[in-house]
C-alpha cells in the first residue's frame, strides 16, 4: 500500500546515494519537482535511468549528482543540445558520467523485461549498428528457427520516480495521455515514488489511454501541483515551450547555469516557491 | 530560391525538400514519423494527397492527426487527436517490430554513401568533440519499416565518406550489411538540393534528381565522398502553389499556437 | 483498411480449408457465430487455436471440421468437461485430432510474440511440468545470468477471428470489458475477421479496459448482433449460463448432440435464424 | 456433517475446506484466484477478516470484489467490479511472472506425496482413459506465486501414489523438483477431511490437522500413498457461525443472480 507522503520525505526516505534511479515520462508527465528535490538534498553518485533525459537530467548531471546515464536519447526536444549532458560526456565536468546507450527499443524492452520478472528481453534490434559494441546487449538465437535477435538484461532501478495526474487517498494513482514507458518503469522497480497533481476520493478517467496502478504497486505518493513543470501534465498544465527553448541559453554556459540553478532550485523551499519564481520571472 | 511561376512564391530549399518528402508518401501508408522535417513533410501529406496517411509517433500516439505541428515527441495534441494512444513499449514491439508500418522517417548529423546514419557522436565514441542526442527510434525503424525514406541537409559535414558512428544501418559500411533486419532499409535520400537513391545492386547512393535552381555541381561539392550521379538526371518538379500555401499556413497555424500557448504555460 | 462485408462472405473468403484459425475471446466475447458459419459452410481440416476451447471448438470438433487443436484449457467454465473434445481426444471420433498443448501462459506468450514479430518468446514456465516433452517448448538459457527459461515459437495463424462491441463505418474496432488474448491474435495473424454488435457512426468508450484496433490492422468486419451468445458481450447481451449447463446433456451423446447441430445450426440459415431458434426454445 | 454448538449450524465437509482455506489468507495479500472453490475461499476471506486482500483472476481482472461468485472466471462482475482490467498476456508477465502474487490457488484432478498436480489425463498422454481440461494458469501460478495453497477433496481418487502427468509441479516427482521455478511452491494443502502441509526438509505432504468429525482412518484411507501424520495432531477450529452465515449468503446470492441472469440472457 502507497503511503501519502511529502516529497522531501519520499525523497529522503528512498532515494538513497549511489541509487539507480529510473525517472520517466515521455516528454509528457516528467517528474521534474522530484528532481529538484535530489538536487536540494545534493544526492551523490547517482545512476540515472531515462530513455529521454531531457532538462531533468541536464540539471541533475550539471549538480554533479549523477555518476551513470542509462538513456536512448539525450536531447533537448524541439531545440537542440543537452549542454550540461555534453560537457559532462565531452569535458568530464562537473564530473565524467559513464554512459550505458541504448535505443529507445531497447530501453523500452529492458524495462518491460524488468516488469516481467524476466532477466532478459528480445528484440530484433541492433543489426547493423556500431552500438552492438559499446553496450550491454548479447546475440540471442532462436531455438525454432534460427534467427538471431538481441537480447537485452531486465532494467531493475532501485527506485522509480514518475509524475501521474491523480492519486486517491488509497494511493491508487491514474494517470491518461501519453503514459510512455511508465507503468512498465514502477513495476519493474524495487520501490517507487509518484508525485501527483491532485489526491482526490475516486479516480476519474478523462483523456485517452487512461492507465491505472494500484496502490500496491507504488511505495509512496506525494501531492505536487505543477509537479512537471517545464514538461506538462494533460488536463492540468500546458508544455512550457518558451523555457526549454530558454533553457538552450541557461544551460549552455557553466555559471550561468550554476546561478540559475541556485536561484530556482537550491535555494527555494520546495515546489511551490519554484512555481512563484518561476511565475515572477516570466512575468517580470 | 528560385521563382517558379506567376502562381507560385519563390520557395526555399527547406520548403522544396519537404514537399519532395510528402510526395514521396502514398495515401493510406503507415508511416512512423521523427520530430522536426519528417513531421512537417508527412503531415503536409496528409493535408494534401494522402488524407489517410496512418501516421505513428513513437511516443505512442498511433493514426493521430495534429492541427499544428508538434514541436516534441510527446505534445499533448497528438495524444488528443490520436485514434489510441499505447505505451512505448508497445509502439515498438506490436506496431513497428510487428511489421505494420509502411515508411519510417529520418534524419540525423551523418551519412554515407550506403545511407548508414549517425546521431550519436562526432569523433570517437569514447572522447568525443561533438555528442549528439544518440539513437532514439532510429536503429529499429531502419531495422523494421518496410522502407525508409531518409531527409537532411546535404553539406560536407553531414555527408561523408566514412560516419563516425553507425547509430542506425542503411546497407552496412561496405552496402551488405542488412543481415538481420527485415525492412528494405533507406529507399530515397531527400536534401535541400535533390534526390538520391541506392543502386539495387551495390546500394550506394545515387543522385537521381536536384531541385530547380540546384545545379549537379552544388551536389558534388557538398558531399564528401566521389558522388554517382544518374544519366540522365531529374530535374524536380517545383512545389505547386497549392503545396506551398498548405506547408507555410501550416507553419503560421503552428507558430501562432506555440505563442498562444507559452503565454498560459506558467499560469495554468 | 477492414471491408465491412457479410459473416457468410468473410468466412467464405478468408477460411480455407486446411486453414489454421485462432477464434479468441475469454469467455466474453467468443466469435460463436463465425464459428456455426464455419459449420454451415462444412470447413475442413482446420487446425484450431485458441486458449479455451470452450463449446465454440466443441462444437466444431464434434462436427469435424478439425485437424488439429492448439490449446491451454478445454473444459466448459462452471460446468466441467467438453463431450465432444473428449470423444475425439479419447476415442478418434468423429476423427482423431493432434493436440498441441499449452499452459496460458504459454500461449499468450506465443501470441504476443506472433504480434511482435518476433520467431518465439520467452517465460518462465513448464520447468518439472510434463508438459515440456509433449509440446513445442524449448529450453534457452539467459545470456546475461545463466537462468534456463522456456521458450515458445510465436503462433501467427492464417486467420483470427474475433468477436467486438462496435465497429465505425470505416471499420475501426472497439470493444470493452475482458479483452483477453484478441488484440495479440488479431496483430499476430495474417487476416481477421471481426464480427461486431453494431455498426456506429462514432466508436463509443463505455465501460473498462476500451481497446482499439484500427481499420487498417483488421481485413474483415461482419456485423452480427448477438454474435457471441451463449458468450456475452459486455453492454449488449449476458452470458447465458443456462446453456452452457444444458450443453453438458447436449454434447454427452453424439446422436443428441448432432440432432442439435443440425437443428439450431446446419439447417439455420444465419445467425438471426439461430437466435430465433434459440429463443423460440428457451421460451417454448 | 458435525454438530458444532448452539449458536452454529451444522457444516458440510465443503463448508469447512472453503473456511479453513479461506482463514490461511491474510488482509492485503495479493491472491491469483482461480473459478470454483478457490474462488469462493478467496471472496469469503475478503467478506470477512480480509477486506484488503486483492484479487487477480487470469481474466485480466485485477482487485476484482464481486459481489456474487463469477460462474466463469470471464464474468462481466470480474471487469466491473475490478480496479483494473488488463489483457491475459499481461496478467501473466507483469503480473504473475513479474512476483506481484503472494499466494495462488489451485486444485487438481490428482495430487501425489509432493503436492504436484495433474489437471492434463488420467491414463497415458498419447491415448487418455479421461481426457481432462489441461493446465490453464496452473503451470506458472505453481512456479511464480510466493506460495500456493491447493484445495482438493481428499480420496482415493484424488490422492495418488503416483500422478499420471504432473501438469503443474510441487515439489517434483522427487521431492526436489523446484529447480527453474522462483516461488516457494505448495505451503498447504486443504481438503474436505483434513490439512497438509510439506516437510521442511523432505517436501513430504504431512497431515497436520484433521477437520471435527474426522478420523485419521478416514484420512488415510482416503488417501493413497503411506500418510505422514503430524503427532501431535491439530483439530481443525469448526466454522464460526459469522464464517457460515457470510459463506452460505454469498451462496445464496450467488444462486439468486444467476438465476436471474439466466432468464434474461435470451431476451437481451
Amino acid at each position: 500500500m502507497a503511503e501519502i507522503v511529502s516529497l522531501a520525505d519520499a525523497v529522503g526516505d528512498l532515494v538513497p546515494d549511489g541509487a539507480t534511479v529510473a525517472m520517466e515520462g515521455f516528454t509528457h508527465l516528467i517528474p521534474f519537482a522530484a528532481g529538484h528535490e535530489m538536487i536540494r538534498q545534493q544526492k551523490k553518485d547517482l545512476t540515472l535511468a531515462r530513455m529521454t533525459p531531457d532538462v531533468i537530467y541536464d540539471q541533475l548531471i550539471g549538480m554533479g549528482c549523477a555518476r551513470g546515464l542509462i538513456f536512448s536519447w539525450g536531447g533537448n526536444p524541439g531545440v537542440g543540445s543537452l549542454h550540461r549532458f555534453r560537457d559532462a560526456v565531452e569535458h568530464g565536468h562537473p564530473r565524467a558520467i559513464e554512459l550505458e546507450e541504448h535505443s529507445h527499443a531497447g530501453m523500452a524492452t529492458r524495462y518491460a523485461a524488468g516488469a516481467s520478472g524476466l532477466p532478459f528481453g528480445v528484440l530484433r534490434g541492433y543489426a547493423g549498428s556500431d552500438l552492438l559494441a559499446h553496450t550491454s546487449v548479447a546475440r540471442i538465437t532462436c531455438p525454432f528457427t534460427g534467427e538471431e535477435l538481441a537480447a537485452v538484461p531486465a532494467l531493475r532501478p532501485d527506485v522509480t520516480v514518475i509524475h501521474a495526474q491523480q492519486a486517491d487517498r488509497k494511493g491508487n494513482v491514474g494517470m491518461w495521455g501519453i503514459s510512455g514507458v511508465q507503468r512498465e518503469a514502477v513495476l519493474a522497480a524495487r520501490s517507487s515514488i509518484v508525485t501527483v497533481e491532485e489526491v482526490v476520493d475516486e479516480l476519474t478517467a478523462t483523456g485517452p489511454n487512461h492507465v491505472m496502478l494500484p496502490t500496491w504497486t507504488v511505495t509512496a505518493v506525494a501531492p505536487v501541483p505543477g509537479g512537471s513543470h517545464p514538461s506538462y501534465s494533460m488536463g492540468f498544465t500546458t508544455r512550457d515551450n518558451a523555457f526549454y527553448t530558454e533553457w538552450d541559453g541557461i544551460s549552455r554556459d557553466r555559471d550561468t547555469f550554476s546561478a540559475w540553478m541556485r536561484e530556482f532550485v537550491v535555494d527555494t523551499s520546495d515546489h511551490a516557491a519554484y512555481l512563484d519564481k518561476i511565475s515572477n520571472h516570466a512575468n517580470g | 530560391m528560385a521563382e517558379t511561376g506567376p502562381d507560385q512564391a519563390t520557395f526555399a530549399p527547406d520548403e522544396m525538400m519537404t514537399v519532395t518528402a510528402a510526395r514521396g508518401l502514398r495515401n493510406g501508408q503507415v508511416c512512423f514519423v521523427g520530430i522536426g522535417l519528417p513531421s512537417e513533410a508527412a503531415n503536409l501529406a496528409r493535408l494534401s494527397h494522402a488524407p489517410d496517411v496512418v501516421l505513428i509517433y513513437e511516443s505512442g500516439t498511433i493514426g493521430t492527426r495534429p492541427e499544428i505541428l508538434p514541436l516534441s515527441i510527446g505534445d499533448g495534441e497528438l495524444a488528443e487527436m490520436a485514434d489510441l494512444v499505447v505505451s512505448v513499449p508497445e509502439v515498438f514491439s506490436y506496431w513497428l517490430q510487428g511489421g505494420r508500418i509502411d515508411v519510417g522517417f529520418l534524419s540525423a548529423a551523418q551519412i554515407d554513401r550506403y545511407g548508414n546514419l549517425n546521431s550519436t557522436v562526432i569523433g570517437s565514441y569514447d572522447h568525443p568533440d561533438v555528442r549528439l542526442p544518440g539513437a532514439g527510434g532510429a536503429p529499429e525503424i531502419a531495422s523494421s519499416a518496410g522502407e525508409v525514406i531518409v531527409m537532411l541537409r546535404q553539406n560536407s559535414r553531414s555527408f561523408v565518406e566514412s560516419v563516425d558512428f553507425v547509430t542506425s544501418v542503411g546497407f552496412g559500411r561496405d552496402g551488405e550489411g542488412r543481415i538481420g533486419n527485415v525492412g528494405a532499409g533507406p529507399s530515397v535520400v531527400i536534401t535541400d538540393l535533390g534526390v538520391l537513391r541506392p543502386d539495387a545492386v551495390s546500394h550506394e547512393l545515387t543522385l537521381v534528381a536536384i531541385h530547380p535552381g540546384v545545379s549537379v555541381d552544388d551536389a558534388v561539392t557538398a558531399t564528401g565522398w566521389d558522388l554517382l550521379v544518374s544519366d540522365p538526371l531529374d530535374v524536380t518538379e517545383p512545389p505547386t502553389s497549392a503545396e506551398l500555401a498548405t506547408l507555410r499556413d501550416l507553419q503560421a497555424r503552428t507558430r501562432e499556437a506555440h505563442a498562444r500557448r507559452e503565454a498560459s504555460a506558467i499560469d495554468h
